[in-house]
């Protein structure tokens, strides 16, 4: 193990799945020479050529499309989305194809499709650029999602994804992409899905967090830990499979639910994770399930508003903090 | 199921196979014994039957919603794609998908498409594997007027001219996008022009022709396995039935439809076999015949097999 | 008042706006001469002529996007997308265009466009022509959702949204068209957006439920009426605004919340319910919040499939009968 | 703010304002005093002042992620332009919108937009209301060459081409979309030749040429108050800065920037204006000074201008 940064963690995965899997390319915007708008795919053009690292045009409903039917055929398509908040041009394709295919046709049917896409706020890009649209996904069957929030689960879980025969969505985030972290340098390490990540235990509440917000969390645990309350902090990790089990073990614990997610609060991930939970775990709960979450308005570009409205380590903390004290 | 290689008479016992097929469909949708919806391609046989002629086995094709003639002529089995209808366990889908969504893989049949437009980049992806896999193949894409109006249209084609995809794009214009006319849906005459736009060769061929279809298919095959790229074939035809059951056709008129049965494919095509001496009456009655009891197998088949058991609702959502 | 079917109801609304508002038109596929798939529109491109009732080529993504240019020029559209299945192509239009206006360019945007689409399963119609998908715009902020369950709200929901500045997705249903229901005469009648429809009082359970399921579960209160169970029955109309406040006071009440609805059960509309629900009136409930919902699969066509899949009279009953006899 | 009616000097000193807007707000970002990202127009000066030049205060105008010029040659307000870039309250989106998104609908100007292509059908929209409310006015719709390639261009340029819409469709062939050079993602020569697939007249203009676009410009809206329907313009010019701030430009060389630098749109003016005797020394060097002090000016304002009050986040998301 070395630490290496949340992209380089990318970076591998995809080396050394283009490596081991000859049906295995990318396909995007801008992916090849300039290597995509956050350097992911940098370099791997050079390596590997511009048929497995493929430019696209414009045109992300059909280039989505055509990876379905490039996975249909036997490959392994990575498709880039240069930021979340375009997927709505290919939503359909993953809607009414990607995610139904095998459904309605059965085993014949196989689409091995990966489409990663940065996501998030923070960079002050405004509201059209630092959306975080995963919610929407839930709610489409057929479709796994991961949203890994450090170096080495980056890593694993783009492998699994990669490996795995369904279509997956692979929820990056912008305020990620720098950070570092260990990560094992066995080509054969992956992450399994539907194995939510305990970041840090703790007895007094669980905060349950997803992508970047699970780094925030960690570090509102550690204010909180300075004022006496052991914060557990899990990190969903995949949000399709959910490991609602990991979380029901936690809450039965610390009796006390705080789920922080960064997107607008309506009909978020975090009110699936609460109605879950709720539903599992009612009668050992001595407070409600509570969400953090950004309010119900676009993200504005301006630096206080923009801060204004996403959830933070001292919001994070000042919430648990309240349900700890409000018991 | 298909005599390959699509001999003359070949090709026509599968246009009346597919005639056949889509009254008897709209029967049984009309009686009751059919549920949900069904688009049928009364009028088109020949586009099918001419693509599919030209293909080979290892090409792959992708429908629409209109899509059992397409279906047949690649050798689908009436058995089960009238099962799938019904809704039975024995359909291609076990009833899930319905009219619009069957396939076959093995026959290189990936199914139609619920929306309009939906397959055009599918298909296109899967002329990039095929040229990214080394094949020698091609992707033939059936689509619609009214698909040509669709974005995804603009950026498969584009896409395709870029890369010199191995790809057909089979346009049956067949004048109707539901209730709209197609000069008011499309502002230039010939769809054909609209390939102009990528660099690829856009042909106009008479689609209730099915040696004219056949011939315009093969030759953009062999362009494609050249490694020239796709080709946009508009076949000229006309839907003789409503959009869907239920359609009261008021956008049109009854003389309009009747001057365009007197092109019906499958006549223009039998008047042929008659004059180079390949088909009589007796052999005609015969093929008919035939096909009748092909389809009352089918229905037979459909009706005689178990409806999904609910308990398997769950079943299969992921590999 | 006189009664009259849902459909009648709805063509009626667009007749009289229509009538009262010279910026108001209809555009959408096959809404002239066929009168739209579900024949909401027959008869008015007759009435009014075809500038004012628009038959648009079949390109989803623009003619909202169109409408959206439109709205901005002081036109009021009312867009059909014919079904909903295919609202995938208009997301982004929706998304990052009619949604955001307003929030971003202030008082000088105003963007009243309306968006109708038929939903929902019933009619055998498989995968890709059953679905309501309007989970997804519920974390939109910036839209407006309605989803009326009788002709009476049909009628007066329709001439809020057209008659409102903001961008409203109203949601109809297949197996609503055909009902019929007292709906008054009076050109002014409307129904204001934000407030939930207690469609049968009731005190040992609330039942809430939107669109379609808004009936059944009434059926369903009539089945439990006959074992002595007296379920509320909570239609709540519109989606955005959520009338919290009439739920919150049911659920004190009664103590007991079964929400149900007829979508895939992860990320529907009943996890956003659910969890308000519980953060609001925790300590009033004697069991957890419950939801009923179709299974996470894409909805199948064939006949028994599909009604194993959909939530009916039958099974809410009987979940609700659980719930009250489980306490 | 803008001289009317565009007179020669006024479109010169529109051309230098926007070259050193965007060079300032280049300096300004890599001095980290703007967060967030901005794409500047440097190079392709003429098209947007062209365009808007030809233009009358009853139309309408949508642009692009690359929208400054556009807003400043349709009578922005610099100061208030900067401030929105600052993400200050005074700004024109009161700090909301940053670089992508700001509008002034007094002036016609409805905004920039963050989605390549997102702006093609809501500029469509716009013409099918002046068309319905009998208005005398066009919409020029700004878009680029990759976003030539999106399906909204397409379905567009396709219900502007059936309803005789009065909509100049502007693309600003910058030979890039990002890293994307025009050739590897569009098949064809000219843009322009898209037109024809929807009925509409394609005209290939030089982009560095502020008469020839305001020639082409003018012509097309002629054509489209006269009734006529839409045209697409095609300005090829060419992007000198890269595509946003830290932009390697790994994807084409120094040589080749030297070499479009050469045909440097303002310059050509200059020239075109010395020629004419309607600019000297004296006059270019004052010009100059007066655009460098109103790009001053608007930092100033900037700087000094509030952060909006991040109580006010939640107001205004509904009319
Ligand atoms: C995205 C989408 N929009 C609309 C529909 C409804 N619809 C189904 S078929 C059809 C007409 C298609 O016309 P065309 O492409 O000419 O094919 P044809 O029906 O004539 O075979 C329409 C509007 C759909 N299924 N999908
Ligand atoms: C839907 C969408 N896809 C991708 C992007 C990212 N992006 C922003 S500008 C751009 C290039 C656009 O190229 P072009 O249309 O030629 O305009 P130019 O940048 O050259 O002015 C890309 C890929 C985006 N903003 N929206
Ligand atoms: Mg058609
Ligand atoms: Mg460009």
């Amino acid at each position: 193990m070395r630490e290496i940064s949340y992209t380089e963690a990318l970076r591998e995965a995809l080396t050394e799945e283009l490596r081991r899997d000859a049906g295995v390319f990318l396909m995007g915007e801008d992916i090849a020479a300039y290597g995509g708008a956050f350097g992911v795919t940098r370099g791997l053009a050079e390596q590997f050529g511009p048929q497995r690292v493929l430019n696209t045009p414009i045109s992300e409903g059909s280039f989505v499309g055509a990876a379905v039917g490039a996975a249909l055929s036997g490959m392994r398509p990575v498709v880039e989305i240069m930021f979340m908040d375009f997927i709505g041009l290919a939503a359909d394709q993953l809607l009414n194809q990607a995610a139904k295919l095998r459904y309605v046709y059965g085993p014949q049917a196989r689409c091995p499709l990966v489409l990663r896409t940065p996501t998030g706020g923070g960079r002050c890009y405004g509201p059209t650029h630092s959306q975080n649209l995963t919610a929407w996904f839930l709610h489409v069957p057929g479709l796994r999602i991961a949203a890994p929030a450090t170096p080495a689960d980056a890593k694993g879980l783009l492998k699994t994804a990669i490996r795995d025969d369904n279509p997956v969505l692979f929820v990056e985030h912008k305020m990620l992409y720098g950070r570092r972290g260990d990560v094992p340098e066995d080509a054969d390490f992956t992450v399994p899905f539907g194995r939510a990540r305990v970041a840090r235990p703790g007895t007094d509440i669980t905060i349950v967090a997803w992508s970047w917000m699970a780094v925030e969390a960690e570090a509102a645990a550690v204010e909180l830990a300075g004022q006496g309350i052991e914060a557990e902090v899990i990190d969903l990790r995949t949000l399709a499979p959910l490991d609602i089990g990991t979380l029901v073990e936690s809450a039965r614990r610390t009796a006390r639910v705080l789920i922080v997610e960064e997107v607008n609060r309506t009909g978020g991930v975090a009110a699936e994770v609460s109605a879950q939970l709720v539903e599992q775990v009612y009668e050992y709960l001595e407070a409600p399930v509570r969400r953090l979450a950004a309010p119900d308005v676009p993200i504005p570009a301006s630096p206080p508003l923009e801060k204004a409205m996403l959830p933070n380590r001292h919001t994070i903390a000042r919430a648990a903090l309240e349900m700890v004290q409000g018991a | 199921m298909v005599d390959l290689p699509y001999s003359e008479i070949a090709r026509y016992r599968l246009m009346l196979l597919i005639r056949r097929f889509e009254e008897t469909v709209e029967e049984l949708f009309s009686r009751g014994q059919i549920q949900g919806t069904t688009h049928p391609c009364t009028g088109q046989e020949a586009t099918a039957v001419g693509v599919c002629a030209a293909l080979g086995p290892g090409d792959a094709v992708t429908s629409t919603h209109r899509g059992h003639g397409h279906f047949l002529a690649r050798g689908g089995d009436p058995n089960r794609m009238m099962a799938e209808l019904y809704g039975k366990a024995t359909g291609y889908s076990g009833g899930r998908g319905g009219s619009q969504l069957m396939a076959d893989y093995a026959l290189g049949f990936l199914g139609g498409n619920g929306i309009t437009g939906g397959s055009i980049p599918v298909a296109t992806g899967v002329a990039l594997a095929i040229k990214m896999q080394g094949r020698a193949g091609v992707a033939a894409c059936f689509l619609g007027d009214g698909a040509s109006n669709q974005g995804t249209f603009h950026e498969s084609l584009n896409m395709a001219g870029l890369w010199k995809l191995p790809v057909l794009y089979v346009c049956e214009n067949n004048q109707y996008a539901m209730s709209m006319p197609v000069r008011a849906s499309v502002p230039i005459a010939d769809i054909a022009d609209r390939a102009a736009g990528y660099g690829l060769p856009g042909v106009v061929v008479d689609g209730n022709d099915v040696e004219a279809v056949q011939a315009a298919a093969a030759a953009a095959r062999a362009r494609a396995l050249a490694g020239e790229g796709a080709t946009l074939i508009e076949c000229k035809t006309y839907r003789l039935s409503g959009h869907s059951r239920g359609d009261q056709r008021r956008y049109r008129t009854r003389q309009e439809e009747a001057a365009a049965r007197e092109r019906d494919p499958i006549n223009r095509w039998r008047d042929r076999l008659f004059e180079r001496g390949l088909l009589d009456e007796a052999a005609d009655q015969a093929l008919r015949a035939g096909v009748e009891e092909a389809v009352r197998d089918a229905v037979r088949f459909a009706e005689s097999s178990p409806y999904p058991d609910p308990a398997t609702l769950g079943e299969g959502v992921f590999a």
